[in-house]
């Protein structure tokens, strides 16, 4: 099962911070182009989930941008049975997938019941476009 | 509280002892740090704290990791779980927050140090990271419309409506009414921002560095909310700024000349509003910081004749040049005098004010900046150096609950 | 002397279960204070305890005279520092009622160099084409 | 000089409590005001003598204004923390450090009734939060429709009852035996009667596997407490409650309910190292503690405290919260004998007032002879405590 929507109703998007908090900005950048971009510290190669301005390992405030392979494992979901938000149908699960690079990242599967859900299931991404301004990485079962 | 304030005879007996204070030269300024103060920074806050906070951890010869406490004032944008994520300080063990914007400049230290003095935590950094200049400027006038068809609170319901919206049009309410009893002229209001230009002059760090301004230039400058000009008003900054407070013990094996705290006082009396103090009997004049004076001195041990340099939080000139009073360098109602042609308040004066540009030529920081110019008056390191400096004055903001401290080598 | 920008929305005062008697008179075209029973004294802003004698069911409403002293004012002069819904420059000033307590208001039928301290005034109200009604101060004979 | 650590430096002299509601039908600068003089005639102090004020930044009009309220004329210190009860840290350190004489930690928040007429939002610093940082991470959550606290938690949960094995017939106990003490407890309002575990099954699962019965409801209240040092206490009307110690604790990559980024996303960091400050101030340890009041804003963090406050092992606690009698008064280690805040909606302070009263034997739900209480907050973020002890 995917997660279904109230056409009627606008999906949360991500806040477009701008300068108001730089950082984020090549995530959401990169979603929009289909890929899963993680921040990576230049100094000493720490991956920072979510992107922050300083590795809090070395203290650099130099980083580069990598691309996620997009594979990883279900770490944890959530079925809601009542919808928090009017934009979502009811029930529907949200999950957290724990990507083969390390970082986690909360997502939707794809063509998965919450009922069949496994901590463990091996996925990988899918961008799905849920509306005409937002592309969202989306998980499915590997293979 | 007010009826001492009215008698000029400030009750000790309701006080806790000097003895019982525990910050008192027990605890210390032990390093200062802050980013480029400028119009537009291109970075966020949190890249900016980041930095400051840095630059201030390197100063004191800290690590990053001795870090155990977090302070700061609310109006902050920033969140403390994200500040830690990002400097990565795996020991925190005490934060703090306080209202009264910047009322509270010194407030962050008083509670810092009481953290310190206690034992509650070893090195707390107190921060402030602002982009006022090109994001989100407090008090501005139009920022109000945006998102506010009702007035905030109760209290901004009396007054917002009105279109009276900006923390400089409160306290003209009250400053007017000074510069009525007291005949006080604009020419005089004047020298307070030229002595500060002049001193932002030597001082690379400040906004106006490299814009010098004349009494002529204040005085032909337009006029924002009658009575305040343009140049009577804080400038607007993007930037952050940090310090490290710990013991006085630790502070021996640390880099820097310790800024020992000598006292610090923190002040709320009745009838207290956020600039709108309209209903006490008497508001020319300012009974936090007379307040806050009093207790500063009480617990140093000390008068107004004692300081050698004073960093007066000011918004707006007029706060500036009532606080002069308020303290004791000149008498009630004689803060125009005083300031007259400047050079009370220039680096040979009688008490040099805000040498390193203050919040009108240096950068609104909050204070912050007015606390680590006080801290380098201590070290000897101010690009406007006052001779000998033994106590170093920083108060909090004027005409909301205030605060300060007295620094000393 | 507040004109109003047309198109701009005036914000509206923040009702409560403390200040409700207030707006409700002003809706009224009243001008009412909170008003201790217990210390006869008048308390303004209105609040949920006697600062005194710090009872919470002593207060009252008890209707103004409307007349009082200009105390003190500012004059917005410039766009950065104001409320975008009135023209420029308007005056908010503060004033002295007889009763003793000061309250913020705008002024009406006073041009900006007659805004002084010590002015007579006395308080008239006016129904907003928004709906709202609002309470300003005009010139009185001393 | 300055002192090493806290330890004893300040006692717990008068509590105020406005009754709880639902609809409490004031304002939140009304019951603030109501609370603290509640709690200064309590204690036998003047208003007039109030000389410190602490609250948690998000609940309630600020001390400039509730001074204002009471018409307090001397206040040299005030202060608000950001999490959980950890303002209570501030007024120890303001008494204890010589900063003020009496201070109030007041906690006054409306949420059931709602925003319309009954809040007096008096902070600015609201207006700043709708940008502030703090709301980055949610754009990581909310296009995904993880959304609201049950969620974050439920996200968590699930992981914690994989790797424990924990099951709904064992976490149910947390709020039965919440019920059962809130059931006799005449300030608690959300039981008349105490539930069973059938109840506790068949309530709705609303973020699978959070239930509704997991989460504390919302609440209308007003608590203050007065805090000053044990010397002046001596001269007031109440016995003193000795604040043993206190302390807060933070950890790496934390965020409110969310800290999924962590290596262990199901244990409490923040919570354990806030317990071995308490412990090694306070120089006790879980085996001295009578009563603990614990954080149940949600039921899954009460057998994660047990946990890394020390009170069982590692894993351990499913089977020390199964079948309630643990942790019921007569047990071990009696949770909330006043129900929680599962049992009296959702407000932090509570857990102090009960400590309180459990040390001077005042309690509804009475543990004999209580000397020592913990109390926690902050789980699943930056957490707090306290160990209060009698004196």
């Amino acid at each position: 099962m995917t997660v279904e929507y109230n056409p009627d109703q606008k999906i949360p998007h991500p806040a477009m911070w701008g300068v108001l908090y730089k950082s984020s900005t090549p995530f959401w950048e990169g979603v929009k182009n289909k890929k899963i971009m993680l921040q990576k510290c230049k100094s000493c190669g720490n991956l920072l989930n979510p992107p922050r301005p300083m590795c809090p390992k070395c203290q650099s405030q130099e980083n580069e941008w990598i691309t996620a392979k997009g594979t990883g494992k279900i770490y944890s979901w959530v079925t809601f049975n009542e919808a928090p938000h009017p934009a979502f149908k009811a029930p529907y699960a949200a999950v957290l997938v724990e990507l083969d690079e390390g970082p986690r990242i909360v997502s939707n599967m794809v063509d998965v019941k919450p009922e069949d859900l496994e901590i463990g299931m091996a996925v990988e991404v899918t961008f799905e476009d849920v509306a005409e301004d937002l592309t969202l990485p989306k998980f499915r079962k590997a293979g | 509280m007010l009826q001492e304030y009215m008698d000029r005879k400030y009750r000790t007996d309701n006080k806790p002892s000097v003895e019982a204070n525990l910050i008192k030269n027990n605890v210390a300024i032990v390093g200062i740090g802050q980013t480029q103060y400028t119009k537009n920074s291109g970075r966020d806050e949190l890249d900016l704290a980041c930095e400051a906070i840095q630059n201030a951890v390197d100063d004191a010869g800290l690590k990053m990791s001795d870090i155990d406490g977090f302070d700061t004032f609310i109006l902050d944008r920033l969140s403390l779980p994200m500040l830690i994520n990002s400097l990565g300080t795996p020991n925190v063990r005490f934060s703090c927050e306080v209202s009264g914007g910047g009322g509270a400049g010194c407030a962050v230290a008083v509670h810092a140090a009481a953290a310190v003095a206690t034992g509650q935590a070893d090195y707390v950094c107190c921060y402030r990271s602002l982009n006022e200049a090109s994001g989100h400027r407090y008090g501005r006038g139009d920022d109000f419309i945006e998102y506010m068809p009702v007035a905030l609170t109760p209290n901004y319901g009396y007054i917002w409506p009105l279109g009276f919206v900006t923390p400089l049009g409160w306290a003209g309410v009250w400053g007017r009414r000074w510069m009525h009893e007291f005949n006080i002229t604009r020419e005089q209001l004047g020298w307070w921002p030229v002595v500060l230009r002049e001193y932002a002059q030597n001082n690379p760090e400040a906004t106006y560095f490299g814009r010098p301004m004349t009494h002529e230039d204040y005085m032909e400058s337009p006029m924002i909310v009658d009575p305040l000009k343009l140049h009577d008003c804080c400038v607007n900054t993007d930037g952050a700024a940090a310090y490290i407070i710990t013991t006085v013990e630790r502070a021996k094996d640390l880099k820097q000349t310790p800024a020992i705290i000598a006292a610090s006082a923190q002040c709320c009396p009745i009838e207290q509003e956020i600039q709108t103090i309209y209903q006490r009997p008497s508001i020319s004049g300012l009974v936090e910081t007379w307040y806050v004076g009093q207790e500063l001195y009480r617990v140093a041990e000390c008068g107004p004749d004692d300081i050698d340099v004073a960093q007066l939080y000011d918004p707006y000139s007029i706060g500036g040049i009532i606080q002069l009073e308020e303290l004791g360098f000149c008498e009630r109602g004689e803060g125009g005098k005083f300031v007259e042609g400047g050079d009370n308040i220039r680096i040979d004066g009688k008490i040099p004010c805000n040498t390193a540009g203050g919040l009108l030529s240096e950068a609104y920081l909050h204070g912050w900046n007015l606390v680590i110019e006080g801290v380098r008056q201590i070290r000897g390191t101010s690009y406007n150096q006052v001779k000998d400096v033994e106590l170093s004055m920083v108060t909090g903001g004027p005409g909301v609950a205030s605060s300060g401290i007295i620094l000393r080598r | 002397m507040v004109k109003l920008i047309e198109g701009i929305p005036i914000m509206r005062p923040y009702i409560d279960l403390d200040n409700q008697g207030y707006w409700d008179a002003v809706k009224n075209h009243k001008l009412v204070l909170q008003y201790c029973t217990k210390c006869n004294r008048f308390i303004h802003p209105p609040r949920p305890m006697c600062p005194t004698c710090r009872s919470q069911d002593t207060m009252e409403w008890k209707e103004s005279s409307g007349k009082g002293i200009l105390y003190s004012y500012v004059m917005f002069t410039s766009p950065k520092m104001a409320y975008p819904a009135y023209e420029l420059p308007y005056a908010v000033v503060l004033v002295e009622l007889e009763e003793g307590v000061r309250i913020v208001t705008n002024t009406h039928e006073i041009e900006p160099d007659e805004v002084q301290i010590g002015l007579p005034v006395e308080v008239m109200f006016e129904d907003l084409p928004d709906g709202q009604t609002v309470y300003r101060f005009k010139k009185r004979e001393a | 000089m300055a002192i090493d650590s806290i330890k004893d430096k300040a006692a717990i002299v008068g509590i105020g409590v406005v009754d709880f509601s639902t609809d409490i039908g004031r304002t939140e600068w009304y019951t603030a005001c109501q609370a603290i003089k509640l709690a200064a005639e309590e204690a036998g102090v003047n208003i007039d003598d109030i000389d410190g004020m602490v609250k948690s930044v998000d609940d309630g009009p600020d001390p400039t204004y509730t001074g204002k309220g009471l018409g307090i004329d001397n206040l040299l210190y005030h202060s608000e923390n950001h999490w959980g009860t950890s303002a209570m840290m501030n007024a120890v350190h303001a008494v204890a450090g010589g900063l003020c004489n009496y201070c109030v930690y007041y906690q006054t928040a409306h949420r059931a009734s709602g925003p319309e007429k009954c809040i007096s939002d008096f902070l600015v610093a609201r207006e700043f939060r709708d940008d502030s940082l703090d709301m980055v991470r949610y754009d990581y959550f909310s296009p995904f429709g993880l959304i609201g606290e049950p969620g974050y938690v439920a996200m968590m949960y699930r992981r914690y009852m994989h790797e424990t094995g924990i099951k709904p017939e064992q976490l149910g106990w947390v709020p039965i035996v919440a019920s059962e003490n809130a059931a006799r407890n005449t300030n608690a309002i959300f039981f008349d009667k105490s539930i069973t575990i059938d109840d506790y099954m068949q309530s709705k699962l609303i973020a699978d596997p959070i239930r509704e019965l997991d989460c504390a409801p919302k609440v209308d209240g007003s608590i203050a407490i007065v805090i000053t040092t044990p010397e002046r206490a001596k001269a007031l009307k109440q016995e003193p409650v000795i604040i043993n110690s206190v302390a807060s604790g933070y950890a790496l990559e934390g965020q409110n309910y969310t800290s999924y980024t962590r290596d262990v996303i199901t244990d409490l960091p923040e919570m354990e190292n806030m317990a071995k400050e308490l412990y090694r101030v306070g120089g006790m340890g879980p085996k001295d503690i009578k009563v603990a009041m614990l954080d149940d804003t949600f039921a899954p963090y009460v057998p994660m405290q047990l946990e890394a406050l020390g009170f069982c092992g590692k894993g351990e606690a499913p089977a020390f919260i199964e079948g309630g009698d643990k942790i019921r008064v007569g047990g071990q280690l009696p949770v909330n004998p006043d129900g929680g805040e599962i049992g009296q909606g959702r407000f932090i302070t509570t857990r102090i007032v009960e400590a309180v009263r459990q040390i001077r034997g005042t309690s509804t739900n009475q543990v004999a002879n209580t000397d020592t209480v913990l109390v926690a907050s902050g789980a699943g973020g930056p957490a707090d405590g306290m160990i209060c002890r009698k004196e």
